[in-house]
This record gives C-alpha cells, sequence and structure tokens, in this order.
C-alpha cells in the first residue's frame, strides 16, 4: 500500500480518513465476501426467523423490527470480523501502523468502510423484512434516522472491538462476545424507534434516536482515542 | 416453596459459590507454588 | 513461619504478611457476624417478611461488584498512564475483574431468588436487572481477552482499554433506577437523598453484610493478586527454561554438515 | 523490486487537546442521557393514568402493557378463575380482572404491577383490564413491623 502525498508532508485527517475507507472498499469490492456470504447468510436468518414463529399467527409483523435489527447484528458481525481479517494477510497490518496515519484517522476510515457495509445490508434486509414479513413502512424518516445513527454506534463499536480482538488465534468467538453486550442498547433503541416509527408514533421515537446519538457518540469517542494505542503494539 | 426456602436456598448458595472459589484459589496456589522455589512463593500464608 | 530474606522490604514483608493473616481473621469472623444478624437477630420486614433477609446478601454483593469493577478500572487507568505504567497494575485489575464477575453473578442469581417471593416473578426486564446482566457479560467478556494468549504489554493494553469501556455501564446500572421507572425498587443507601430508609436491626444486618463482602473482596483479592504473581513467574520460568534449552541445542555443533 | 512504503512522518506526541475535547464530549453525552427526556420512554410499567388516558384514545386497542397502582382498599374480590380488584394512582382508577391466584403479598393497598391488555372497546370511566400476571413493585423502605407498630 502506498499513500499519496508523501513529499508534501502528512494528508489532512479527513484525506486519511477517505483514504482508509476507500481501501477497505475497495478490497471488499473485489473480494465479493460481502456479497456472496454476508448477504445470503443475512438472508437465511430471515428465513430462520419466519420458521421458528410460526408465520400464520401474525406474530413476524409485529416482532419484525427487533428481528430485522438481530439480523443486522449478527451479519454485521462477519462484516467486521472480515474487515480485520484482511489485515491480518500479508502483514497489512504492519503497513498501515508504519504509513504514519493518524490512528483515529484509521479508526474513522475503518468505521465509515464498515457503516457503509452495514447500510448496503440494511437496504436488503429491509426490503427482505418488507416483503417476507408483511411489515408495512410508515414515517420512513424516521425510519431511515434511526438506522443511521445506529449504524455509526455499530460500526464504532465494532471497529474498536474488532481491533482489540484482530490477530488474537480466538478472535473469531472472542469477538462477538465482547461486541455484543456493548451494542445491546443500540440494538434496544434502534428497535423501539423503529416499533414507534411503524406503529404511527413518529414522536415517541425520537427519544430513542436520541439514546442512539448518546451511544453513537460514546463509541465514535472511545475509537478516536483508543485506536491509536490499539494499532500500535499488536 | 416458602419465603424459608428462598432465603435458605440463596444463602447456600452463596456459601457454596464463596468457598468454591476459595478453594479453587487454594487449589491453584497450592499447585503453583510447587513449581517455584521458596523465594518466589509471594505470600503464602492463608490466615 | 517462613521471613523474607532481608533488605528494606523486609519489614513491609513482615506487615503485609500480618496484614493478610488479619484480614482473614476479620473475614471469617465478619461473615459468621453476618449470618447471626442476618439470619437470626434481625426481625422480618413489614411487608416482605423474611424474604428480605435475602437482601443482606444481595446488596452487598451488588456493592462488591462495583467496588471490583472500579478497581479494575482504577488500575487500568493507571497502567495506561505511563507515568505510572507498572505489569502489577495490569494483574491487579485482572483480579478485581475475577472477583468482580463472581460477585455480579451471585447478585443476578440472588436477586432472581429474591424476586420470586416479593415480586412474584424470577427475572423482569427491567433497566436495572438487564443493564446488570450486561455488566456480567461485558467482564465475562473482559475475562475471555485476558485469557488470550499473547504478549505480556500488548495484552495489558488492550485489557485496560476493554476494562475502561466495560466500566461505562456500572453507572448505568447505578442510576438506572434514578432514571427510569423500573420494578427494581430504589436505592435505599446510597439513594439521591443520600438519605437510608432502611431502619431498625434490618440497617444492622445490611451494615455487617456490607462490612463482611467488603473484608472478603479484599482479602479474595489479595489471594487471587499473589496467585497471579507466582503464576506468571511460572510462565517466566518455563520461557526462560525453553530458551536456555534452544540456546544449548544451537551450542552443540552440527553433527553433519551437508557439503 | 517493490519500493518500501513512503513513511509519511514520525509518529506525532500525544495529543493532549484531543483527549480533552474526547472527555467533554462523552461527558456532554452522559450528561444529556441523564438530564435528557429518555426518562419518559425507557418505562418498565404505565402508571393507571396513563394508560386509562392511552385506553381512552384508542379503545380497540388490545396491545400488552403493565400497569401499575396500589390496590384499593376494601375493593378486593375473589372469584373461583382469579381476583377482581381496582387500582388506583390517587386520580385515575381502573378495574383489574386477574386470572390465577394473585401473588402471597398480594392485599389492599399493595403496589402492584399488573401485565395484561384493556378490554377491547371498554369506554367506560374506569375501564377494565384484563391482567394475567401480578408483580409487586415495593418501595426501597425496610423495617421491622415493631417500629411499623409504633407509628
Amino acid at each position: 500500500m502506498s499513500v499519496e502525498g508523501g513529499t508534501t508532508g502528512p494528508p489532512g485527517l479527513a484525506r486519511q480518513v477517505l483514504l482508509v475507507a476507500g481501501k477497505d472498499l475497495r478490497i471488499e469490492a473485489r473480494s465479493r465476501v460481502a456479497l456472496n456470504q454476508v448477504l445470503p447468510f443475512a438472508g437465511v436468518i430471515l428465513l430462520l426467523f419466519a420458521f421458528a414463529l410460526d408465520p400464520d399467527r401474525g406474530l413476524l409483523p409485529r416482532v419484525a423490527p427487533g428481528l430485522f435489527w438481530v439480523a443486522v447484528l449478527l451479519s454485521g458481525l462477519l462484516a467486521i470480523s472480515r474487515a480485520f481479517a484482511v489485515e491480518g494477510e500479508n502483514g497489512v497490518r504492519d503497513a498501515l501502523r508504519l504509513s504514519g496515519l493518524d490512528g483515529a484517522a484509521v479508526f474513522c476510515g475503518k468505521a465509515l468502510a464498515v457503516a457503509a457495509q452495514l447500510l448496503g445490508l440494511e437496504v436488503v434486509l429491509g426490503f427482505g423484512v418488507v416483503v417476507l414479513y408483511d411489515l408495512h413502512l410508515h414515517n420512513l424518516v424516521v425510519v431511515v434516522v434511526a438506522s443511521l445513527i445506529a449504524t455509526a454506534g455499530i460500526a464504532a463499536a465494532g471497529t474498536v472491538y474488532g481491533v482489540l480482538a484482530a490477530g488474537l488465534r480466538v478472535r473469531e468467538t472472542l469477538f462477538p462476545l465482547l461486541v455484543l453486550p456493548v451494542v445491546a442498547p443500540v440494538m434496544l433503541g434502534a428497535t423501539r424507534a423503529w416499533e414507534a416509527a411503524l406503529n404511527g408514533a413518529p414522536s415517541e421515537a425520537w427519544p430513542w434516536v436520541q439514546l442512539l446519538a448518546v451511544f453513537g457518540v460514546i463509541y465514535v469517542t472511545m475509537g478516536w482515542l483508543a485506536f491509536g494505542p490499539l494499532l500500535e503494539e499488536t | 416453596m416458602t419465603d424459608a426456602g428462598y432465603v435458605i436456598g440463596g444463602w447456600t448458595l452463596t456459601g457454596v459459590a464463596i468457598a468454591g472459589y476459595v478453594g479453587r484459589l487454594w487449589a491453584r496456589s497450592r499447585r503453583a507454588r510447587r513449581f517455584l522455589p521458596p523465594d518466589e512463593q509471594g505470600r503464602s500464608e492463608w490466615m | 513461619m517462613r521471613v523474607a530474606t532481608g533488605g528494606p522490604g523486609k519489614a513491609a514483608e513482615f506487615w503485609a504478611r500480618r496484614g493478610t493473616i488479619v484480614l482473614g481473621g476479620l473475614t471469617v469472623a465478619s461473615l459468621a457476624v453476618l449470618v447471626v444478624l442476618g439470619l437470626f437477630v434481625s426481625d422480618p420486614d413489614y411487608q416482605q417478611g423474611d424474604a428480605v433477609r435475602l437482601m443482606y446478601l444481595h446488596v452487598p454483593a451488588a456493592w462488591i461488584a462495583y467496588l471490583a469493577y472500579g478497581v479494575t478500572s482504577l488500575a487500568s487507568a493507571l497502567y495506561l498512564w505511563k507515568r505510572t505504567r507498572s505489569p502489577a497494575w495490569d494483574t491487579l485489575a485482572g483480579a478485581s475483574a475475577e472477583i468482580g464477575v463472581l460477585f455480579t453473578g451471585l447478585t443476578l442469581v440472588l436477586g432472581s431468588l429474591w424476586g420470586r417471593p416479593v415480586w412474584n416473578v424470577w427475572w423482569a426486564w427491567d433497566a436495572r436487572v438487564v443493564s446488570t446482566a450486561v455488566l456480567f457479560f461485558l467482564y465475562l467478556g473482559y475475562l475471555a481477552l485476558r485469557r488470550v494468549p499473547a504478549d505480556p504489554a500488548v495484552r495489558a493494553r488492550r485489557s485496560a482499554i476493554a476494562a475502561l469501556a466495560a466500566f461505562v455501564d456500572v453507572p448505568v446500572v447505578h442510576f438506572s433506577v434514578e432514571w427510569w421507572r423500573t420494578l427494581h425498587q430504589k436505592g435505599s443507601v446510597f439513594n439521591r437523598e443520600l438519605n437510608p430508609t432502611i431502619q431498625g436491626n434490618l440497617a444492622w444486618a445490611l451494615l455487617s453484610g456490607v462490612f463482611a463482602f467488603t473484608c472478603l473482596y479484599l482479602y479474595l483479592l489479595e489471594r487471587r493478586y499473589q496467585l497471579a504473581v507466582m503464576e506468571e513467574a511460572i510462565e517466566e520460568r518455563a520461557l526462560e527454561a525453553a530458551i536456555a534449552e534452544r540456546r544449548a541445542e544451537a551450542d552443540v555443533p552440527p553433527v553433519r554438515v551437508p557439503s | 523490486m517493490i519500493d518500501p512504503p513512503v513513511v509519511l512522518v514520525a509518529r506525532p506526541k500525544p495529543k493532549r487537546m484531543r483527549y480533552i475535547v474526547a472527555g467533554g464530549l462523552c461527558a456532554a453525552a452522559v450528561l444529556f442521557l441523564i438530564v435528557g427526556g429518555l426518562s419518559r420512554n425507557i418505562v418498565y410499567f404505565r402508571t393507571v393514568s396513563e394508560g386509562v388516558t392511552a385506553h381512552g384514545k384508542a379503545p380497540d386497542d388490545t396491545g400488552r402493557l403493565r400497569l401499575a397502582g396500589a390496590v384499593l382498599t376494601g375493593s378486593v374480590e375473589r372469584r373461583p378463575d382469579g381476583v377482581t380488584f381496582v387500582v388506583t394512582d390517587g386520580t385515575t382508577r381502573a378495574r383489574v380482572l386477574h386470572h390465577g391466584d394473585p401473588p402471597e403479598l398480594f392485599k389492599d393497598g399493595a403496589p402492584v404491577v399488573c401485565e395484561g391488555h384493556f378490554v377491547k372497546g371498554d369506554r367506560a370511566a374506569v375501564p377494565t383490564f384484563d391482567s394475567d400476571r401480578i408483580m409487586i413493585k415495593h418501595g426501597a423502605e425496610y423495617r421491622p413491623p415493631s417500629v411499623d407498630a409504633s407509628k
């Protein structure tokens, strides 16, 4: 990996963020793991929920927001693990560390790439719950805003814990244990916001969106501070 | 089950859990001391 | 009794040993007092009857969980801060977190056993209960992270950051009963008005529980810390032995030099 | 042969400002969490007033909810399949039709949380609530009965 602007000093923080995010997304676009493995996995989860919950009883539309976010989280875990697995190969991690990029910028870039993949996942899964679970989408603005903020929180927390677990032999099993309790409040907030919006009470959704925003700020700040030291010595 | 049943159950369980943890610490410490010369054994008194 | 080998640490070592012994005795004695006060002397509650006797374990266990995670976070912060960095802080953080997880688990189980007779449910999905369960899993993850073999400095730094991140949930647990409307009662001692709402000999039983569990925590922490120091020493020795072995192999001249 | 990656700069010194800003941001977020309007939302139960008002607006909605209040003294009536009583929060009342045995600590004046739903289409001023689980919500007050008697 070579970084532009080697002779003119370090690029600005925003540029560094975009460089890292672009790198990760390019790798994903070329390997197509997200497309060929994570998305089908998410689809299987949706089908499993439907089998398990007896589709005839009208239960599915009622619990669809919760199922949607659980499906996003589970398949998102795969995407995040993947974002750090690609760095374990060919010494990319060392290259990233030696590149002189700001740790905070690397964090933002990786979180941005993860968030982009999660958003893609959410769009497809959202389509899935509408079709498979017979969910009627009202108050689309609230739904979209809540999803965007929740995605930022999940991506930030996932990236912090992703690098924490990266490089460990047991990362596949350790990572979900570390990250799921942390993002549990985000899942709760996102589910309740969706429920409020879909039940036609968007005003009840805003406090949940605020909760999502608070957690988003905390996780992003945490990553901003901790990512440099974590990347440095591992 | 009566109130007394829950209380006795809870207190017994707490006792077992604490005793179990102390026992585990004790066993592990004993095992560790076998592998170390006396000057590296740390403080080994229990009570 | 074995006496330290001498030098300036001799007196400190002597008193530390005495401290452990005194602490152990104090723990056993105060636990005995707790059993007597909590199970026999104190009156049943005017509403809950005898079920209130579970409080004398549930509340102290929750307090120890807070205390243990507080110590873990403090030690982790001291490790991360360059001026006070020492592997001892990392060891202390790990020892304290393990005891914290034990007592968080106890808090949950005892709360469940207490909730069945007085709330009429084993488990309520209210904010206090759920955030405590999340706390349990957060530090369980922390312990799992610590157990992964890695370079000690790297592991210490990762663990310290994970510990600090997990501590965010502690105030959420504590204030959940104030911020949100829960089935769980509000704090009976450390409430907003700092006005204990527990009276008579029930208060003495609870106080003796808190004291006994605090002694128990300090005693367990000391024991766990010593164990960790010994196990680290064993690991170090094993590593040195392995290196010495490789060295010895290298010193042996090759039997046959390929041409 | 591949050129080694260009090293841009030496790692900059730790940024004190960054820590201060980040710490402030986190503190602000947590403060917002405390004083913000979240307390309205994370609720384990509704008060009788809130429940009855919501039911008044949509009498046909039979969504499950938890209703909290005190058992009105003298209103408890045992029935073969359960118990009926009136819960009140001081201003509003609701009649509760509970199926199954009430818990041990259930009595006049007990603070209860009933889980169930309002009867569909019930437009009465004191609507009926169909409950299948009663929990007791205790305050954080503990005292021996003797102290209670002396008051």
